[in-house]
């Protein structure tokens, strides 16, 4: 277990390392640079910019640099925002992570869930209304969700009934984080709803289950008790691309709902070609989802008692 | 017919009856379904899902008014008609007697025109890119699987890596350093959806190569260029074209993504993704600049998913018979 | 004896996108107290919807109860509703399956999937209940109890989930026990214990068994009697004896010369049965067997035979046994 | 009495091979040091648990797997012994029927061209001998011409046992592994394949190692039977011998667990219960392998592992019979 | 100024400058309060908290650190809560901030600035001469690395010191005392007090910055303040809170307790905030304004004082063809573009200097007149042809680069479509983010940019000085030396009737040469809720200013 998991950081350091090189370089390759400004800057200038940022030495020393800080602990100082990359990350990240996790645990409840519901009362009308809500939440993007409930579920809703149900912007209140955490979690959601039904008739298939049946144990019972467990398997498997998905996904929402999230701050570096910003949030990102998948990981081993984790890879 | 009782009938049975014909296998062992191909077969199934058809029909009228919208529309993609600007459905302009099917745009461009040449590059991009990653998930996954061991724990190892950096994170970094254009977008999609294709091809040739017809063909001598060509990849190629249905949608999806954050297509064209996003700024006044893109993406990506869904139990074996 | 359970003109369909399939056709059969009855035959004949039927463990749709009645504990479970059979199933009545490697719940201690049907269906604390499953996990000789109670199903080996199948299928001390084939998925000697096993278990408690599978050999080391199943019907039931020593049905004998037993070698040819079985989809007119049979008569494909009465505690469906048949001596042989 | 037609040339000589497969709890002996010689035209039954290590043994002899130690050699038409480069010259001489009919045709390719590629392979005749070579051999194994064009799916699994059948047949070799080619298929279907395995065998003067579970087919169609516990031949002797001078308690518990379809018998019969399970293949104990399940086991047998030997009239190892 | 970063919404320029003179007001719009007080706003009717404001400043103020700011918000975050020598007022006429008075020497060269005593920063500390001293030197200072260091350069040898040839002692600015400031200039500059105005050469307390150091101006508890209003909070990328501060000297006049500014960045949801009554003052798109309008809410419009253009680049052979850029020019029908899709107040241009700009009595466009066709197809196609003729070639090949915003792209593509049907010249377009738009006009890496201009103070050389040959932002490489002399000569130039002159003979050279292709004079829209009753200020030298609101009761 101990050894597995140092196995599993070790690849994921190395993940991480690569990340690191592969944005570094991007940065570099990249038309323009972070100084460039509306008007020329003097010569002078450039100089005394690009020797506070240590821009001025060679790239691979440059690059050593930049990774001898990461390990320290340190990504730098942004240069658009003027303030440590630690800093703002440390700021932003908890935003981010808050929404991020929402969704993640608003999905996968609901997704299994639903996925259960469509899977039990296969062929009814619940079943139908399930399949079409994944279908939906599966093909229209997240920016048109977004836009959508805050148009209708926000200002129509005060509008109309003269309520603050769900305020369009900002993070503060419980009430305003709950149309955020839905629009990001509405693609996951289904996905995981279907992967969920398929899973659970699967499972419902299984001889196990016409064992707890044959038991005599209730419908209720067999399915808590026998079936859940087993068909979430599958889910907790997409849980890692899915927590991926969420938090790439929360760009989008976080600029639309104005969260100060890493999103909005990933977007906004990237246009104003900060490179240490870049590379310190993409880092963070990857570190995320690299711990998402760990953790993931972990989790599977925890529910099924047949994986020994030592054994995980292939 | 059949009386359970255990009473014997009482009327007399003519003997003619009683007549000896004795077995008849050949009737038993006659084949009662036709021959046809394994693909014919697959398609045959295919055919009786109605859903999935009904999804092939759409693709293909999206298809072919994608193709034709040259020669039925009386605009060009570009045409702006700044008189009539966020013209609604169905509109036709009293001075010129323009007619424009689904409205205008804020330039005043035919709608209708420009959703099916943003067809044309939504789907092109997603064929592009899920071609590009499916020659490099095959070959990738196909050398990962056939030859196992360390080679493939490498290359494993590498794809997890690859898997492990955020995929919108590098499709936006490649996006920055390349030129915009499509080429680009598929590209950038490219160049890392194909660990998914990489990682299932590398599966089903690990368990193919188990199966007694492949161990059959070795212990016959066959060649490996003969046990991929013939074997192996042959029977990849179901997975292979159900994860290509399914991974259309997820293209056009992140060509989606990226026209949001601006990293679209280049003018005077648009995607599907574009105009989606166009729409949605407006759609409190206009609601069908986004409805009409809404609706195209999410049909395509129903029907693929569908017509996916169709032929993952059109072509598996296991629910052949 | 007290008649535990009797079927009657059973027909279970399945409704599929090809068609219905008809799996069970009309089955017959009843069972007493502490007797062991076979059902034998091909696979898809239809032993194990039968099984299942008669614990409502088909899922209803596809499969339906066409006509037929089943009585078990002096009700008629087809028109038993879910909550009805809940109590029955169980208590009443309970199943052993075919494949120990499915059957378990993978995710489950194995002592919690016992303690959970005794607790269902005996009023017990939980410790009891425990104390419970380990004395049943003991029954059927599971070393080191406390430990293995507390260990996942894919630490055991086959033998030993399936009995603790058996144990679970124990628990209430169901009137009835069906084993699905219980031994198919196993080795010889372990089979021999599973079997073993079994017999123990119907001498103390005297419980009805029935026994499905296809191998013959099993059959005559426990049945009492014996249904002989072809395409979703009886085609013969009786005590083993009369099975095997005067099999009447066609497919009966067949089945017993095709079959090498120890004396047998090579100079003895194996009688074989060419042609495959029909297909349920669209089963025959008249005998299912009569197109690989070599009696066949014109009949056979005509009308389906009735249940005749060779001897009693026979019955068989063949026209060879109607008395106007004018082969019926030979044919017997 | 069927009299034994068999020469007593060796066809194939298993030279004390072993077959070790590295998991990751270990090593796993799947084949332990196995001395076995094969004479053309026998049937040599080879029985034992699931997991003893008869598939790989059969894999072994096909090529499929490569030895971890000893050798093969192969007396047929053309002595050699049996390796990597001599891999395509040998699979010419031996094939073999799997199991799972349903898993060993592919699927997409038409049965005509199923058996026809081993005689591509090897380049045999022309391509229109081949097509009536492929008729010839459907014919053979009791099915038609039209079958040529038809799917595998389109067969029900006898017919594809007898298609695999074919397929071997179709590079004439001499020797055919049949790992467990009956148990898959419906009872009124095995006496089928097996009258039809022993015609060809008398037709084309083949060389069968048949590996089943079931004794009383193995016994029925064998010369010889050799039984495997563990990894290890533990007893091999003619199948008469076997059975009337059964000398390794395994062998014993196997013959007596084995039912008989006839009740009197099986009422008379002794059943001798083994208590345990099937040990692991992986870190194996180092005595006999069967000790730990033995009856008669003693502390020698927990100590030293019997070697293969001659008592009594034949093979077997084990400490506690004596020889004569 | 501003290479014009356009990202669209509510910051379309990077319009960093205001610059005022003290001269009249030029505002031209409607008058904002009376429109206010005149419409009815009850529909929408705004935050509820008394005394308060929320407003949608768009997007994160990078830094509040005055020296080193470049960016719009910035600015106008700051010139609610940091006062500096001199401020505008709502007509963008400079009125005294800091400073109670001030002298001017004859030659127009020495300014003394006599400071109020009794102004206090947010630590305690008196707001004196030395506080701007610090500053100003700090802008010149290399290491500090400001952008905007040459604004200084106005300062007597601020350019020589920020090249590091001078001392300190030689800077053409000191404290006379803590009260008295004075200020020497490199050349008489007539809109040097409203220079004065601009954010950069705010006073920064040294105090203050040597506690904080590099992060002064990073949060809200990281910098001095001595405006009307102190930050109180800031949540990055989300809302920076203001309340007033009690100690301002001008107190009174303030009626807020709090302005919120929220970062809403994404224009349709800033405009559902505003209607749920989250905002109260948002800017809004051309088709959102339109929507408002339609719904007979009052929307403001004010002129920002850019100049939206092509930019050529005449080192391309074909655009080195004087009648090619004529022809595109003349083709492309800027007043339907203003009239269908920007859809405000903007004008099409008829020349590069726009409106915003003051002349010598009227506006700078007035007194000039139209120099360009605002569209002229036929000259425009007679035109190409002999272009094509003296080319010599059927067709040319180009490709205009252009920023990615939403507005940007759409404007693009009228372009693009205007040179196509009128002119049957098809041009690509280059979508890219604002910096590598920047750097590929700093490298010449183009042929054709569409870009925009923002004044850095309110004189037409803001624009004009822009095309001196080898100028730093003339990215167009025109060289003319007729246009550099007359610039030589506007610098040394006292008279202002003169001066102007040669402004006319500038601006009138350039649209007979057109390195660059005017097309529009920006305008932009904003709409407040019915909580505000005036006092609102948005010019083009104040993009924000909300610090003389006044509430409806
Ligand atoms: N869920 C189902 N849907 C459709 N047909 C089914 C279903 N379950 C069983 N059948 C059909 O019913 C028939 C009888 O099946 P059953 O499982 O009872 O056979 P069996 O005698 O138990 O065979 P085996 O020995 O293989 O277990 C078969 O033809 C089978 O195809
Ligand atoms: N490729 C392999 N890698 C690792 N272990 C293997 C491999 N093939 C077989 N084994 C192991 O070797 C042992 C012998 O397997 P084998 O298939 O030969 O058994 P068998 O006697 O044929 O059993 P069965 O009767 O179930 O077919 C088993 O424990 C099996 O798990
Ligand atoms: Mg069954
Ligand atoms: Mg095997």
């Amino acid at each position: 277990m101990i050894k597995y998991i140092g196995k599993r950081l070790f690849y994921a350091a190395l993940t991480l390392l690569a990340l690191t090189a592969l944005t570094f370089f991007m940065m570099r390759w990249l038309p323009g640079d972070p100084f460039i400004g509306e008007k020329a800057i003097p010569e002078t200038t450039m100089k005394a910019l690009n020797k506070k940022y240590g821009l001025d030495k060679p790239m691979l020393e440059q690059l050593f640099m930049y990774i001898g800080n990461v390990l320290k602990g340190d990504l730098g100082h942004s240069i658009h925002y003027n303030r440590p990359v630690n800093d703002i990350i440390a700021q932003a990240f908890p935003y981010s992570f808050d929404l991020g996790i929402r969704a993640l645990i608003f999905a996968t409840i609901m997704g299994v869930f639903l996925g259960i519901v469509a899977a039990v009362k296969r062929g009814t009308h619940w079943d139908t209304l399930t399949m079409l809500l994944a279908i939906i939440g599966v093909s229209v993007p997240s920016f048109i969700v977004g836009s959508l409930l805050q148009y209708f579920l926000g200002l129509r809703v005060y509008q109309i009934f003269d309520v603050r149900l769900f305020p369009i912007t900002g993070w503060n209140t419980f009430a305003s984080k709950i149309l955020p955490s839905f629009a990001l979690s509405f693609g996951s959601l289904a996905t995981i709803s279907r992967l969920m039904r398929t899973s659970m008739l699967d499972v419902l298939g299984q001889d196990y289950i016409k064992t707890a049946k044959s038991k005599g144990l209730s419908q209720k019972k067999i399915i808590w008790k026998h079936a859940v467990r087993n068909a979430i398997m599958p889910v907790i498997t997409v849980l890692g691309p899915i927590a991926a998905a969420v938090l790439t996904g929360a760009f989008v929402i976080e600029n639309i709902f104005s969260i100060p999230g890493m999103g909005r701050f990933f977007v906004l570096s990237i246009q104003a070609q900060d490179y240490t910003m870049i590379s310190g949030t993409t880092l963070c990102y990857g570190a995320f989802l690299v711990i998402a998948n760990l953790i993931v990981d972990l989790a599977y081993g925890f529910i099924d008692p047949r994986v020994k984790l030592t054994n995980v890879k292939e | 017919m059949n009386n359970n009782s255990q009473e014997i009938t009482p009327e007399k049975i003519d003997v003619s009856r009683f007549e000896w014909i004795g077995s008849n296998t050949t009737e038993s062992e006659t084949i009662s379904r036709p021959s046809t191909s394994y693909w014919k077969d697959a398609m045959h199934r295919l055919r009786r899902n109605k859903a999935a058809m009904i999804c092939l029909i759409i693709i293909g009228i999206i298809g072919i008014l994608s193709i034709i919208i040259p020669i039925i529309s009386p605009y060009t993609v570009s045409e702006q008609h700044v008189t009539h600007t966020y013209a609604k459905i169905g509109y036709t302009d009293p001075g010129d007697g323009h007619v424009h099917l689904f409205g205008t745009d804020s330039l005043g461009r035919d709608v209708f025109t420009r959703i099916w040449y943003g067809a044309r590059i939504s789907l092109f991009i997603s064929f592009t890119a899920v071609f590009v990653n499916v020659i490099i998930g095959i070959i990738y996954g196909g050398i990962a699987g056939y030859i196992g061991g360390a080679v493939d724990n490498v290359m494993m190892r590498i794809i997890e890596i690859i898997n492990g950096i955020p995929y919108l994170i590098i499709v936006i970094l490649l996006m920055m350093i390349m030129p915009k254009g499509i080429m680009t977008i598929v590209v950038a999609y490219a160049a890392v959806a194909w660990t998914g294709m990489a990682r299932l091809v590398r599966g089903q040739i690990m368990s193919l190569k188990q199966q007694d017809y492949v161990v059959a063909a070795k212990v016959m001598g066959a060649k490996p260029s003969r046990i991929i060509g013939k074997h192996l990849l042959p029977n990849t190629f179901s997975v292979v074209i159900v994860h290509i249905t399914l991974s259309i949608p997820s293209a056009i999806f992140t060509e989606a993504f990226l026209s949001y954050i601006g990293l679209g297509v280049p003018v005077p064209y648009a995607s599907w993704g574009t105009l989606a996003n166009e729409g949605r700024q407006l759609f409190q006044m206009y609601p069908h600049l986004l409805i009409i893109p809404a609706i195209c993406i999410s049909l395509t990506m129903l029907s693929f998913n569908l017509l996916g869904d169709g032929l993952r139990d059109a072509l598996d074996p296991k629910l052949r018979r | 004896m007290n008649k535990v359970l009797e079927v009657n003109d059973l027909h279970v369909s399945f409704d599929t996108y090809a068609g219905e399939v008809k799996a069970v056709r009309g089955v017959t059969f009843e069972l007493h107290e502490g007797e062991v009855l076979a059902i034998v035959g091909e696979s898809g004949c239809g032993k194990s919807v039968t099984a299942q039927t008669i614990m409502k463990l088909n899922p209803m749709p596809p499969a339906r109860i066409v006509s037929g009645e089943i009585q078990l504990a002096g009700k008629n479970i087809v028109k038993a509703t879910e909550k009805e059979m809940m109590n029955i199933r169980g208590k009443d009545v309970s199943m052993i399956f075919q494949d120990p490697m499915t059957c378990l719940n993978p995710t489950m201690q194995v002592g919690k999937q016992l303690t959970e049907a005794i607790r269902h269906h005996q009023n017990l604390s939980k410790e009891a209940a425990h104390k419970e499953a380990l004395r049943l996990l003991e029954l059927v000789n599971i070393p080191n109890v406390k430990q293995r109670a507390k260990q996942y199903p894919h630490e055991f080996s086959g033998g030993m989930r399936q009995r603790v199948m058996i144990a679970m299928a124990l628990s209430c001390a169901p009137k009835l026990l069906i084993a699905d084939e219980p031994t198919t998925a196993l080795d010889v000697t372990i089979q021999a214990q599973i079997m073993d096993l079994l017999q123990e278990i119907k001498e103390k408690t005297n419980t009805a068994i029935i026994l499905i599978t296809h191998d013959l050999g099993v059959v005559a080391s426990m049945a009492d009697r014996v249904a002989v199943m072809y395409a979703g019907k009886v085609v013969e039931t009786g005590t083993a004896e009369e099975i095997f020593y005067r099999p009447s049905h066609p497919y009966t004998r067949a089945l017993l010369k095709s079959l090498p037993t120890v004396e047998m070698d090579r100079s003895v040819r194996l009688v074989s049965i060419a042609g495959t079985p029909p297909d349920l989809l669209n089963p025959p007119v008249g005998c299912p067997f009569a197109s690989r049979c070599e009696h066949a008569m014109k009949i056979c494909i005509e009308e389906m035979p009735p249940q005749f009465d060779p001897s009693d505690n026979h019955q068989a469906a063949c026209w060879l046994l109607h008395e106007d048949c004018p082969s019926k001596k030979d044919g017997g042989e | 009495m069927e009299n034994k037609n068999f020469d007593v040339n060796k066809l194939l000589e298993i030279q004390d091979v072993s077959k070790h497969f590295r998991v990751s709890e270990g090593i796993l002996k799947a084949v332990n040091h196995v001395k076995l010689d094969i004479y053309k035209g026998e049937t040599l039954g080879l029985v034992g648990e699931s997991g003893c290590g008869k598939s790989t043994l059969g894999k072994v002899l096909m090529g499929i797997y490569m030895p971890t130690e000893g050798k093969l050699v192969y007396h047929g038409k053309k002595e050699m012994e049996i390796n990597k480069k001599t891999h395509f010259e040998y699979s010419k001489m031996a094939q073999i029927i799997f199991q799972d009919p349903y898993s060993s045709l592919d699927p997409r390719m038409t049965v005509g061209s199923i058996i026809e590629e081993g005689m591509i392979i090897h380049k045999m005749y022309d391509k229109k001998r081949r097509q009536e070579r492929v008729y010839e051999l459907l014919e053979l194994v009791g099915l038609n011409k039209e079958h040529a064009n038809r799917f595998p799916h389109e067969f029900s699994g006898g017919q594809r046992q007898r298609i695999g059948i074919a397929r071997a047949l179709a590079i004439e070799p001499e020797f055919i592994v049949c790992d467990e080619p009956i148990s898959a298929l419906d009872v009124s279907i095995q006496s089928q394949i097996i009258n039809l395995l022993h015609d060809l065998q008398k037709k084309l003067n083949l060389t069968y190692l048949f590996i089943a579970h079931d004794l009383n087919i193995v016994k029925y169609i064998s010369d010889r039977i050799a039984v495997m516990y563990l990894g290890n031949i533990v007893e091999l002797a003619s199948s008469k011998d076997l059975y009337e001078n059964t000398l390794h308690p395994y062998s014993q518990a196997l013959l007596s667990a084995v039912p008989i379809p006839d009740p009197d018998k099986e009422a008379q019969k002794q059943r001798q219960i083994l208590t345990g399970d099937v040990p692991s293949p992986i870190n194996t104990p180092k005595g006999c392998p069967f000790a730990g399940r033995c009856p008669r086991a003693t502390d020698i047998c927990r100590q030293e592992k019997p070697v293969l030997e001659m008592k009594q009239g034949h093979l077997v190892a084990c400490h506690h019979v004596e020889s004569r | 100024g501003c290479g014009t970063k356009d990202k669209g919404k509510e910051d379309d320029t990077n319009n960093t400058t205001p610059e005022p003179t003290a001269t009249e007001a030029p505002v031209e719009d409607t008058n904002v309060d009376e429109a206010l007080q005149e419409s009815d706003r009850s529909a929408y009717p705004g935050t509820p908290e008394a005394n308060a404001i929320t407003v949608n400043i768009a997007s994160e103020p990078p830094e509040m650190f005055s020296v080193t700011m470049t960016d719009t918000t910035s600015f106008s975050v700051l010139r609610h809560i940091v006062e500096n020598l001199v401020m505008l007022d709502k007509d963008d006429r400079v009125v005294p901030g800091v400073a109670e008075t001030w002298t001017q020497s004859d030659d127009g060269l020495v300014y003394t600035f006599k400071l109020r005593e009794g102004m206090k920063w947010s630590n305690g500390e008196p707001v004196t001469a030395n506080d701007f001293v610090f500053a100003w030197k700090s802008l010149l200072t290399p290491e500090f690395a400001s952008d905007y260091a040459y604004f200084a350069y106005i300062f007597k040898n601020g350019e020589a010191f920020n090249k590091g040839e001078v001392g300190a002692e030689e800077l053409g600015f000191k404290a006379l005392s803590d009260y008295e400031l004075e200020v020497t200039l490199e050349h008489p500059a007539p809109y040097f007090l409203s220079t004065l105005a601009f954010g950069v050469f705010a006073p920064v307390n040294e105090k203050a910055y040597n506690e904080f150091g590099t992060a002064y101006g990073t949060d809200a508890d990281k910098m001095v303040y001595n405006g009307p209003f102190k930050m109180t909070s800031w949540e990055h990328e989300s809302k920076i809170v203001l309340e007033k501060n009690p100690d301002f000297y001008n107190a009174s006049e303030i009626a807020l307790d709090k302005i919120t500014m929220v970062m809403i960045n994404d224009s349709n949801a800033a405009l559902n905030s505003f209607k749920a009554g989250e905002v109260d003052v948002i800017g809004v798109t051309g088709d959102q304004a339109m929507m408002m309008k339609g719904e007979n809410y009052p929307v403001i419009t004010y002129d920002d004082g850019s100049s939206w253009y092509l930019e050529f680049n005449l080192a391309e052979p074909a655009l080195a063809n004087k009648n090619l850029r004529k022809a595109i020019t003349y083709a492309i029908d800027s007043p339907s573009f203003t009239a269908n899709i920007v859809k405000n107040n903007s004008k099409p241009a008829t020349g590069f200097t726009p409106p915003a700009m003051n002349g010598l009595e009227k506006k700078f466009t007035e007194e000039v007149g139209e120099l360009i066709p605002a569209f002229d197809p036929e000259q425009a196609k007679e035109l190409y042809a002999t272009a094509l003729q003296e080319l010599g070639v059927d067709k040319v090949e180009l490709t205009m680069i252009s920023g990615d915003s939403d507005v940007a792209v759409q404007y693009a593509a009228y372009v693009q479509e205007q040179l196509k049907v009128n002119l049957g010249l098809e041009i690509e377009v280059e979508i890219m983010t604002f910096k590598s738009r920047l750097e590929r006009m700093s490298n010449k890496d183009f042929s054709i940019v569409y870009a925009g201009w923002g004044p850095d103070y309110n004189d037409p050389m803001t624009f004009l000085d822009m095309f001196e040959t080898g100028g730093g932002n003339n990215h167009s490489s025109y060289s003319s030396e007729a246009y550099d002399e007359l610039l030589d000569k506007v610098r040394a130039e006292l008279d202002p009737a003169v001066r102007m002159g040669y402004l006319y003979e500038l601006e009138k050279l350039l649209c007979e040469d057109l390195p660059i292709a005017p097309i529009y004079w920006r305008s932009r829209d904003y709409i407040v809720s019915g909580k505000i009753a005036g006092g609102v200020i948005r010019t083009a030298f104040q993009d924000m200013n909300y610090r003389y609101v006044k509430l409806a009761q």
